[in-house]
């Protein structure tokens, strides 16, 4: 088992004829991902790398019963290819796009959420479950299978992590990049629940980063809910506030998302935080 | 993106939300102008400022008369306030205020939705109020597809009033507002204080707003009000190139790819007992043209004494990464020390050809950040 | 309510929807007028009347030059179609028609929802396309929250077009199309057909739109449109009066409180052998003076030789109806007999009081409703 | 049992200071239904017949525990009204008011599902479970208490039903006037899902009239899935096309909708159809 997605997850890309779209897709399908198809209205007919491409979600969920997206499209087209997904009874949307607007995510969020289905992102780096399934961009080669279940705010301070245990031989049951935006969708609490009741996940890595509260809620939720270990890291004790750090949702405001309360927060839950990425393996064996 | 005062008050006015009578003015005489079209014996004068707080910097003031209104206009403009430089200030009609309220809309990631936050507590600091008392603090979460309808304006406005008949005022305020921030694509649109005024109108008398920078695409007028700072305009202009960069003061500049691997370096050399000269972040990939500009930047600032770059090789493998560095660094000549930390895929290949560049290359994380803050040293 | 398409036409172009150029005319000589501004030499000529089938009854026709145009200006103006008469016609340029497609938004009970129903058998009637061929006939459901997104207006457009080019255009008028159905309170808005042009373009060349009578309170400027027939006069004179009316052309006029009972009265009328004259509902209460507007208009009518009121007293007791229904009668001399039923809560109360007030007393629907008919004959 | 309501419901009353909620309000308390409050924003504190008057439906669920309202404010204002109600968590919604835009319904419909929440009406008289709660504007005296579930689109046509049953001994377990407009809440179907499933229901009768499909749709759901006895009387054989019979949803448009069908796809399903009002009783038994 993992969580979201394994070697039977029927993915379909939309935006595919796009350059990241086509890019990942042929990465994607490499590493073995069920990737059925793709949607580029007008271009139904063609195809990407053997990839048969659709006008419409509908279509392609109708003619490949895909069950997952992954979604390249420009930010402005963003909130309508998430609800064209969940309107087609995707249940597992994965939004790469970079830059969309919050407005657009919290109404594509909401109407996600009504359809039953399940947005990550957007701008995240997608998930892995580690030769299984591959949906976003993480370069798969750094990821392992394993039983440590990896949540992350994070692109390539994941992959670091990652890197980091793998190259310790342990090995991942599913790694999520949740995204860097302020609203985004899964986010530490349900995917702390997935790995909880996941029966291949034996432990968990929680990447967090400066700005808003949920390390503070997942702090307590842990505390209360998770019995398997898990280790923290924290970016950005170093910000100052006011400034966003890259991600959007990495801004210290009015003096509260701090690093530094975030860090005592786990602490007081029990959680082990780490302070460089590399000490991650050695507190999940400590734990262990 | 923030906007003043006083063009915050014009979209308010557009959208049907009372305000009081105001004019901007640039100058004194501007002042003296804008005062005798108000026709009020007293007015209002404030600093127009990207920042809070001016109340306590002495940025507002109460004149009662001609000669008063001179003499805060002249020392309000000009006047620094946490490092801005007054150059507006908006006079306007004093109000008899009978109670003071506070309404905003703001974005809140918990429930990833609009948030109507009011509060009985008017024209204090909201996160003051929200420390000491926060059971004075309602919070309204807006369900997208619906929106303010009468009755969530309504059922919100009894949080304030018990008059219907100031109810009913506030609750068209507080749908206009909504709509307002929906419309232009804000990030907060605070009304600190709305007031009940003696005469028993309802309006704003202070307006904030923010705006989501990644919906300015599709909102131009308001995108001409941006007034990037010096230092925003930097970060702007790396933005413009594909980075994020912050300027953070210290001596050790970092160049990484990812944002949150590029705050796990800074905090690092921090622990390492270093000081970070910036956050910046080169994106996705880490081709050649893109390292040239990042140095550009990095070497702009006249603090650095080690330059840091930490790249994790990824889709784009190490050695293709050490190929782009090397052929960045044939274009690049600087007396300040660089080092480089190559992780990922074909790390050790790409750490290979970076041998002998005369380049200082680590295996880790740790070790790199050793190194730069050594270096400083 | 219903408008003409040449009014539907002036609505469609406020929302952006493509149409063909054409001209309200009310006499061959602004039809000649209309021609000269076309600059066209073909135009078609379409009466302008509150039914369908106007092809089939010759109000529409196609004139080469202007002499054709008189011809079928003048043919046309004056011509009865369906119990209406042309008193306008619409003078449109000949389109270049490469293909017809049918359109329409409409209310759907089933699925409590505006549905989107669109054809490639455009230009027939989609009653028939819908008995012969269903599968021809794609329908969207559309969810009130959302609307007609970017994504299902493209999707639905594909029903009808191949072509990125063409559907990008139909997309839009889809979208164009939904935002004014709902923003009128529309019951139907349909184009049939819409067309591709020779050229390229795609646009209405016939538009029909219905409106909720329930919604004309918030839309004064449609509900000016209005041009009620005489029998629909009757009826609003009715309904302003608090009753439902409809004529049904027999000879028992009947007066029932309730659509449903009213219904079911003359249905049992016909059962019996007569012939209804009336669908008339007065409504919850029966107070005197609505039965006595009511027997004004039961009376107006020349072929009503007996009049059946069928009354179910519930929260108003028959005592009370009874009470009502004598000081009424005090008021209104005929010789037309009148049959009273009057069922419900102490019906034996009220029964007993009508004795002997000249009125014919039954009991059950049945028994009335025979005597009814038995006194037609 | 009954469906809907019983003696545990407690309703409030939205538009409880207007002449028709105030009225009706006294009648269904005067009935033994726990009406136990009502709205009209501005006039918290007051009280109407001894029923404690709140600002919103809020409040009043807060401090009444209200699981149903009934609505009599007028049409401009009944949407709100309705979405209220169901933001409030009111889980039966019945509306009075006629004459309501169909766009608002609708859009208040779909609002009141998404909430978990059924409706009646807009149009309608609501509903009885006779000696147990009266939710709405019927003449309770008509009713009596017993095995009959009845379900009509009509008014006056259902009391006259209902009185023909009573006067021949046979109770009712529930009435339900789903109202007279095209589109309303609950409807024949899920009515009939709710009698089959009710154990003190032994028959029902189904009252309709000229107008869209749904007798058509109900008596096809009869023959899959009802097992108890039904008889059904159908109002509007003599309607012309085209013309509103009093209820806007009582029209027969390009020529379907006609009584004809309606009673046709009845006696195709096997359910006896009433040539007049009183024969139903008869119907019912000789199905017994």
């Amino acid at each position: 088992m993992s969580i979201l997605i394994d070697s039977n997850t029927r993915v379909i890309v939309q935006g595919i004829t796009g350059r990241d779209g086509g890019f990942h897709s042929s990465k994607m399908k490499a590493y073995g991902t069920n990737i059925v198809g793709g949607t580029s209205p007008g271009k139904a007919g063609e195809s990407v790398d053997g990839i048969p491409v659709f006008n419409t979600v509908r279509d392609a969920v109708a003619e490949t019963g895909a069950d997952t997206s992954v979604i390249f499209v420009p930010a402005p087209f963003a909130k309508d290819a998430m609800m064209e997904a969940a309107d087609a009874g995707i249940k597992l949307i994965v939004t790469i796009t970079e830059g969309v607007p919050t407005l657009d995510v919290i109404e594509a969020y909401h109407y996600i959420k009504r359809k039953g289905a399940n947005l990550i992102g957007p701008n995240c780096p997608g998930l892995i479950s580690p030769e299984k399934s591959l949906v976003g961009i993480m370069p798969s080669m750094v990821f392992k299978q394993g039983g440590t279940g990896v949540i992350s705010r994070s692109g390539t301070l994941t992959y670091e992590v990652v890197y980091n245990l793998t190259q310790k031989g342990i090995g991942q049951s599913t790694a999520v990049g949740v995204g860097g935006d302020p609203v985004v969708g899964l986010y530490f609490i349900e995917l702390l629940e997935m790995f909880e009741n996941d029966s291949q996940t034996d432990s968990i890595v929680l990447i967090g980063e400066i700005g808003g509260d949920a390390e503070e809620r997942a702090a307590a939720y842990i505390r209360e809910h998770i019995t398997k270990p898990v280790a923290v890291f924290i970016a950005g004790q170093q910000a100052p506030p006011g400034k966003q750090m890259g991600h959007a949702g990495a801004i210290i405001s009015s003096g509260s998302g701090t690093a530094a309360e975030k860090i005592a927060a786990f602490e007081a839950a029990g959680v082990p935080v780490a302070q460089e990425p590399s000490q991650i393996p050695e507190l999940l064996k400590n734990r262990r | 993106m923030k906007i003043h005062e006083y063009q915050a008050k014009e979209l308010f006015a557009t959208y049907g939300i009372p305000v009081d009578r105001s004019i901007v003015c640039r100058s004194v005489e501007d002042a003296v102008k804008a005062y005798s079209q108000l026709d009020s014996q007293k007015v209002i004068v404030k600093a127009q400022v990207h920042t809070g707080g001016r109340g306590k910097a002495g940025g507002v003031k109460l004149a009662n008369g001609e000669v008063e209104l001179r003499k805060h206009a002249a020392a309000i403009l000009g006047m620094d306030i946490k490092g801005f430089t007054v150059d507006r200030i908006l006079v306007g009609q004093a109000i008899n205020i009978e109670k003071e309220y506070y309404v905003s809309y703001v974005i809140d990631r918990k429930s990833k939705s609009a948030i109507l936050m009011l509060s009985k507590e008017g024209g204090m600091d909201i996160e003051e109020v929200a420390r000491i008392s926060p059971e004075k603090i309602h919070k309204f979460v807006i369900d997208p597809s619906t929106g303010m309808p009468d009755y969530l304006a309504r059922e919100a406005a009894f949080k304030l009033f018990d008059d219907i008949k100031q109810v009913r005022q506030a609750a068209v305020i507080l749908q206009k507002l909504y709509k307002l921030f929906i419309s232009t694509d804000a990030s907060l649109a605070e009304i600190n204080p709305l007031v009940l005024t003696k005469e028993g109108e309802i309006m704003a008398i202070d307006a904030k707003m923010t705006f989501d920078d990644n919906a300015l695409f599709r909102h131009s007028k308001i995108a001409t009000l941006n007034e990037p700072t010096e230092e925003e305009k930097k970060e702007q202009n790396a933005k413009n190139k594909g980075f994020s960069y912050v300027n953070l003061g210290g001596e050790i500049g970092c160049m990484v790819n990812g944002a949150g691997l590029a705050m796990a370096t800074m905090d690092l050399i921090k622990l390492y007992g270093g000081n970070p000269a910036n956050f910046l972040d080169i994106g996705g990939s880490s081709n050649p043209t893109k390292v040239i500009e990042a140095m550009k930047l990095l070497l702009s600032d006249q603090n650095v004494k080690v330059v840091l770059i930490n790249i994790f090789g990824g889709i784009t493998r190490c050695d293709d990464v050490a190929k782009g560095l090397l052929e960045a660094f044939k274009q690049i000549k600087t007396d300040i020390p660089v080092v480089i930390r190559l992780t990922g895929t074909n790390e050790k290949e790409g750490r290979a050809l970076l041998q002998g560049s005369g380049l200082h290359v680590a295996e880790t994380m740790g070790e790199a950040t050793e190194k730069a803050v050594s270096m400083c040293q």
